[in-house]
């Protein structure tokens, strides 16, 4: 029933009405450019929520002007409370783990640029496609609603540890009504991603124009392609977890809460729940997540790279078989985020061997890259210097994962900034640098107008700087035991480093500021931006033989047939050193895939 | 993108199982151009709504698998757990679920006759579709009259953990068959109305038959003690 | 612009690990019997992790600054070694690495969790609330009372729900909101959550352990210093998360005795 | 027809008007007579009191130095030089006339949180009168009242750093009475009752005073913490106190 839907959006022109070409579009083009904006949005959001919390904790009690504008009673006199700021940080991470890491580098660009790749003219079932976004926008709105209600958004942190999430307002302010809505926009987004793979597979098994065999995919599509199969088996359990919590909240079911807890004097209701049982749902979701966010990633930035070095990867086969690896052994790992929470010590010792292993794909993939850098003819541009910051930031993150992977070492790791460093770095701010090198590159493509390259290599110069000061510090901090979480430092308790800290949010303020650059250049270009020819950066890959920005149906009618693999550079051809994939030419290349 | 759409209905015919350097296109094959004609080639193209409900089926069994985990984990955890005893009415609607994929099977089969032959055939296939969507909605009637049963036993959703599982696994289902059961009136319109094309007719017996599949696996999973 | 970019990685690299090789931040000095492993352990992966960190960023920033640098008709190579060589690296390599830490880890792990505590080991319970530490030693009949939820009563203080009046056992149990040890002793742990999950972290004893609601664990460790070292709780448990925390007394025999005495008198 | 049913408004009209006129005058009167009547009283304790515990507050330095000289116990039961029971409240439960009730005392008394302390350590406050919260300490504290479920009153829980301003709060039903915690320091724990009419609360000694009431018959309530309620009828003339002792047996 729902080639119907295809059916619809393939052999119907393009829509005329505003509301259909715009808002609610079936056009894959249109939808993943909507992601794109509500990632923008979010980043925002998540950026601003990360600056007052890097105020508060660099200057405890000093008054933020105007603070009381965001919550009733989290900041008397411009104080920001300790319950507001953990409500800033669990909002921090929810817009940016979800409504950025998730939706950006994977349903937008992926939404934009998956169809192309393959040569489909859209999405197997744009209507699903549709849904996906509002589905997603619904729960971004549900989730900005908690702001508004009774005591503000929910303080238990992202991961939303049961019993803390589960027993209500009693045990905090806005672990009432405030939970309630976080699950409730997580139970919605889960499904809105859920239509996403619905179309992304399908494309990719189904679509593929003729003579786009499945290795002649670029690597970005392969990421997205190995992403929405996470996505399908993750998002598929993070609902139901929230469904149960939810249940424990309004229908005095009894999950995840267990007997005879005692808050304020009081005995709470609940008998006999799982404490644990949130933890392995939630991680079995939650690790998977981790690379649902970096694996996009680790595409966008080798397609810009192999673009500006001119050569393909070492291996396209291995980058796929490494993403894959890494896909498959994140189920396995889940347990490395439990080892000191009461889990069997056994199965600690079980969960940190794969996670010890995991490090071997993602080494390959960062060898491989290197690798390939050896004999490249490297263009400097934006998105090229974003791609390679990838690299560096990339191996930073990682190298920090050997001591998280050990459960000895995480006695005294565990919880404390060596983590905040850790998936900051990887899946933060790797993943961000991936989202920037796919603007860069794709900008053109996507609205048609050339990006300034010189706002562009300011943008990344203050990015790179700006982030190493920000989160290598954090390591410090976190092997001098200072653990996160913590609003202030009360007392005696870790003055010491309150300068660190201080330093940090100066590094922070700077930084966001030079985010600023970026959304200029966004804007200014988008709209004053000189035009972008078809092909800017003599690239081979499906998306840029048609023009910029693509018509309705992609291809103009035209059934694209593909000749070859989708990264024939260095080579002679009557273009110059590139050969398109859609080219019949056929070339003499030393690059030919077994 | 699927070009089928628009093509007078017919029955697909089987193609060879592809092996590397196969021409054809479409699911996990290389395929290579060659001077087949284009359209030729694509309207080989298998439809995506196959490979789609295989995804929604994925997903829909990750749920249930979570909640199945859950459950094993919060039957160990305490000593609250009260077995309870399984209305009888729920048998029944498991045969009465069974009863229902036959039915569409029958009609399945009518439906490949008649899209081989000549349109002006009857729309006996339309009657066993008509049974399908009876049975499935008398199943959804007889969960309903599960819970009331419970209810009248004093179980309800938060009494202990066992009714809170029986309670969610049931509603989530019947709410799946009911999303089913609007998708078999999409069939019964297209059948009644120009084309339906073969794969819609597989997608919709492929998600029903699911049902009944994940149904059974439920009503054991209540009715054991693990 | 790309020989610059090399540079800046190359500082970075270098000024990200001058703190670790001076040693500025470290970890509070161990006073655990069991610690060393873990320090050791720590060490030994900083130094494969320093090295493999260092390593590629300087070989990143060369590989840029050398091929950036498009000369005349020169035409792209591919790496000699060909992808299998640094796949076969990467295996070896890392591979052989992580694996030999993975299993040296098993032994400093082991020593925590693997071992059962001595017979002679004192008992010691703590429960964790919002957002306070309090402690309970069996007094001299070493036994601990049983808790019941429903007298748990801060305003009265009576932080377990002990019932004195029918419980013998929790007659003589002294409830402490400090923890003090005897140096030297073995302490058998008994970690008892009231309300949501909290964390018992000692980074001085190289215990780090969650409390679970529901599920009563036990760890054991024994302290070798004498001194005041700090208690704190690593999981969030609420506002008062970043205030939740206890100072543990590492105290001569003597000296443990007249302060166990002192406490029971405040009963 | 008309006619009559037009003369029924107008003489209801007229009737309302009259009734509302005696009213507020009948309030007027009130007041002016409530400036005569007091009950006062003492308050005593039967028996040993229980052991108060002694309070450590190590957790939080700052408090712990303050009452380093001084170490502060539980006040479940204060129990005074003669035997007089310190922290009851005592107010009107029966008796009290709408207009009375429905008086609410301008003054906001204060809530303050001083050491690791709530002074007053039970407050007693009119429905629908205004208090403030205020934070005399160097650090944070989270205030926490948790009014019975279900009630006119509503549980809230917010922090108050150090330095910022008291904060204004208001109590809508009438609730003997309120607990009132903060969780980052467990020990602290105070009351609020909420009471409509006039009322007083034991001092050190045991007495109180209960003023402004206006001549009449009343059910006089004392509620202790620990030993619950205990109520006398008593009759108070215009303008001369009245006494009201209470005794409570130590469990």
């Amino acid at each position: 029933m729902h080639d119907m839907s295809a059916h619809a959006a393939a052999h119907h022109g393009p829509p005329t009405s505003f509301i259909r070409k715009h808002i609610f579009s079936l056009d894959h083009k249109v939808i993943g450019k909507q992601y794109y904006g509500l990632g923008l949005v979010a980043v925002i959001i998540g950026m601003v929520l990360s600056w007052l919390m890097r105020i508060h904790l660099g200057w405890t009690n000093a008054a933020i002007p105007g603070l009381h504008l965001l919550s009733k009673t989290g900041a008397p006199g411009d104080v920001m409370t300790p319950e507001f700021y953990l409500q800033l940080m669990t909002m921090h991470a929810t817009f940016m783990v979800f409504f950025v890491l998730t939706v950006a580098p994977f349903a937008a660009f992926g939404n934009f640029f998956l169809p192309i790749h393959t040569g489909a003219e859209d999405m197997p079932f744009p209507h699903f496609n549709m849904m996906s976004f509002w589905t997603t926008f619904v729960a971004f709105c549900v989730m900005i609603l908690s702001f508004f209600v009774g005591d503000g958004p929910t303080l238990g942190g992202w991961t939303q540890y049961a019993p803390l999430s589960a027993v209500g307002s009693v045990a905090g302010p806005g672990q009432g009504a405030g939970v309630v809505i976080w699950a409730t926009s997580l139970a919605i987004f889960c499904l809105g991603q859920l239509f996403g793979a619905l179309n992304f597979i399908p494309n990719v098994l189904d679509l593929r124009c003729k003579g786009m065999s499945l290795w002649r995919l670029p690597l970005p599509t392969w990421a997205w392609f190995i992403t929405s199969c996470m996505g399908l088996t993750s998002f598929s359990v993070l609902m139901p977890a929230c469904i149960l919590l939810i249940l424990d909240h309004v229908a005095g079911t009894s999950f995840f809460v267990a007997s005879n807890l005692v808050i304020n004097d009081q005995l709470q209701p609940h008998s006999g729940g799982s404490t644990l049982l949130w933890q392995h749902l939630f991680w079995f979701f939650g690790h998977p997540e981790v690379y649902i966010a970096i694996v996009p990633g680790m595409g966008i930035v080798s397609h810009v790279l192999i673009c500006n070095m001119r050569k393909p990867m070492l291996s396209h086969r291995v980058l796929v078989y490494s993403m894959g690896a890494l896909a498959v052994l994140s189920y396995m790992v889940y347990g490395h985020h439990m080892f000191v929470s009461g889990m069997n010590p056994f199965s600690s010792l079980l969960f940190s061997f794969p996670t010890l292993l995991i490090t071997i794909p993602s080494t390959i993939i960062v060898l491989i890259w290197i690798g390939s850098l050896y004999g490249a003819k490297l263009r400097i541009n934006s998105a090229s210097l974003f791609a390679l910051g990838f690299i560096s930031m990339f191996i930073t993150g990682g190298v920090s994962g050997f001591f998280l992977a050990q459960p000895s070492i995480q006695i005294l790791l565990h919880a404390t900034y060596f983590v905040v460093a850790h998936f900051h770095f990887t899946m933060a701010i790797a993943a961000l640098f991936g989202i920037f090198a796919g603007t860069y590159f794709w900008f053109p493509k996507m609205w048609g107008r050339m990006m300034d390259e010189t706002l562009g290599k300011v943008h990344f110069w203050c990015t790179f700087v700006g982030t190493y000061a920000i989160f290598m510090p954090f390591h410090y901090l976190g092997l001098a035991g200072n653990v996160r979480r913590y609003s202030s430092f009360p007392a005696d308790y870790m003055q010491s480093f309150v300068g660190v800290h201080k330093f940090i949010t100066i590094a922070a303020l700077f930084t966001g500021a030079a985010q600023l650059i970026f959304f200029y250049n966004l804007i200014h270009s988008r709209f004053r931006g000189k035009p972008a020819p078809d092909n800017p950066w003599q690239a081979t890959s499906l998306e840029w033989s048609i023009p910029s920005p693509p018509p309705h149906d992609n291809f103009g009618g035209r059934h694209v047939v593909v000749y070859h693999d989708p990264y024939q550079y260095g080579v002679e051809s009557s273009t110059g050193d590139y050969v398109m994939q859609d080219s019949p030419e056929q070339v003499k290349t030393e690059h030919e895939e077994a | 993108m699927a070009t089928t759409v628009h093509e007078p209905p017919k029955v697909e015919p089987r193609r060879a199982p592809g092996g590397p350097g196969n021409p054809g296109n479409g699911g996990l094959r290389n395929l290579v151009p060659n001077d087949d004609s284009l359209p030729a080639v694509r309207d080989y193209a298998p439809a995506p709504s196959r490979t789609g409900i295989w995804v929604v089926m994925a997903a829909i069994t990750m749920t249930f698998a979570a909640f199945t985990s859950a459950l094993v984990v919060r039957q160990g955890a305490a000593l609250d757990w009260h077995h309870l005893t399984l209305p009888r009415v729920l048998y029944w609607n498991t045969l009465v679920l069974l009863a229902s994929s036959v039915s569409l099977e029958i009609s399945r089969r009518r439906v490949a006759v008649f899209m081989g032959g000549p349109r002006t055939l009857d729309l006996k296939p339309a009657r066993w579709l008509y049974v399908t969507l009876f049975l499935g909605l008398a199943f959804v009637a007889g969960q309903y009259a599960a819970w009331l049963q419970l209810r009248s036993e004093g179980l309800f959703l938060a009494t202990n953990p066992n009714s809170s599982f029986f309670y969610l696994l049931t509603a989530l289902h019947a709410l799946h068959v009911l999303g089913g059961l609007t998708g078999l009136t999409y069939v019964l319109r297209k059948l009644h109305g120009v084309i339906l094309r073969r794969s819609t007719l597989d997608t919709f017996s492929y998600y029903w038959h699911f049902m009944g599949v994940l149904w059974v696996y439920l009503l054991l999973l209540l009715w054991m003690r693990l | 612009m790309a020989k610059f970019f090399a540079v800046t990685i190359l500082v970075i690299a270098i000024l990200s690990a001058i703190p670790i090789v001076r040693n500025t931040w470290h970890p509070v000095e161990d006073i655990s019997t069991h610690g060393q492993a873990i320090d050791d352990q720590l060490s030994e992966t900083m130094w494969e992790a320093g090295i493999s960190f260092l390593a590629s960023q300087i070989l990143l920033a060369w590989l840029i600054w050398r091929f950036s640098s498009n000369r005349a008709g020169e035409k792209t190579k591919s790496f000699p070694g060909g992808a299998m060589g640094l796949v076969a690296a990467a295996f070896i390599l890392v591979g052989v690495e992580v694996l030999a830490l993975g299993i040296f880890g098993v032994k400093a792990w082991a020593n925590l969790y693997f071992t059962p505590p001595g017979s002679d080991a004192m008992p010691v319970q703590v429960q964790a609330g919002q957002f306070a530490f309090y402690f309970r030693y069996p007094g001299p009949d070493g036994k601990f009372g049983p808790i019941h939820a429903d007298k748990i009563s801060e305003a009265s203080q009576n932080f377990f729900g002990l019932d004195p009046d029918s419980d013998p056992d929790a007659k003589d149990d002294i409830v402490t909101a400090e923890m003090a040890i005897p140096v030297n002793r073995e302490i058998r742990l008994l970690m008892h959550a009231k309300d949501v999950s909290h964390s018992f972290y000692v980074p001085a004893l190289r215990i780090h352990q969650d409390f679970v609601p529901g599920l009563d664990l036990q760890i054991h460790f024994t302290a070798t210093k004498i001194g005041r070292y700090e208690i704190v709780c690593s999981q969030l448990c609420g506002l008062g998360h970043y205030n939740m925390k206890a100072y543990l007394d590492v105290l001569s025999q003597q000296d443990f005795d007249d302060w166990l005495r002192k406490e029971a008198a405040m009963q | 027809m008309k006619a009559h049913y037009k003369t029924a408004v107008t003489t209801c009209a007229l009737l309302m008007l009259g009734f509302g006129l005696l009213y507020s005058t009948h309030k007027t009167i009130n007041v002016s007579a409530a400036a005569g009547g007091t009950i006062t009283g003492t308050i005593k304790l039967d028996g040993t009191p229980p052991h108060q515990k002694p309070i450590d507050m190590s957790k939080e330095p700052a408090c712990a130095k303050e009452h380093a000289s001084n170490p502060v116990t539980t006040e479940t039961v204060v129990v005074g030089p003669m035997g007089g029971l310190r922290w009851v409240v005592v107010y009107l439960s029966e008796g009290l006339d709408a207009g009375t009730a429905s008086q609410v005392p301008s003054e906001t008394p204060t809530w303050d949180q001083k050491g690791c302390q709530y002074i007053p350590h039970v407050m007693a406050l009119d429905v629908n009168q205004h208090f403030k919260v205020s934070n005399s300490d160097p650090h944070s504290h989270n205030i926490h009242p948790l009014p019975a479920p279900n009630g006119a009153n509503h549980e809230w829980n917010r922090s108050q750093p150090p330095g910022t301003p008291p904060f204004d709060q208001v109590w809508a039903g009438q609730e003997v009475a309120i607990p009132v915690k903060c969780n980052i320091h467990p020990w602290m724990h105070g009351y609020l009752a909420v009471v409509k009419g006039p009322t007083g609360v034991s001092d050190a000694n045991g007495s109180y005073t209960i003023s402004n009431v206006p001549a009449g018959t009343y059910t006089v309530t004392a509620w202790q913490e620990v030993y619950g309620s205990q109520s006398q009828k008593v009759t108070v003339g215009a303008g001369k106190p009245t006494t009201a002792d209470f005794t409570f047996k130590a469990k």
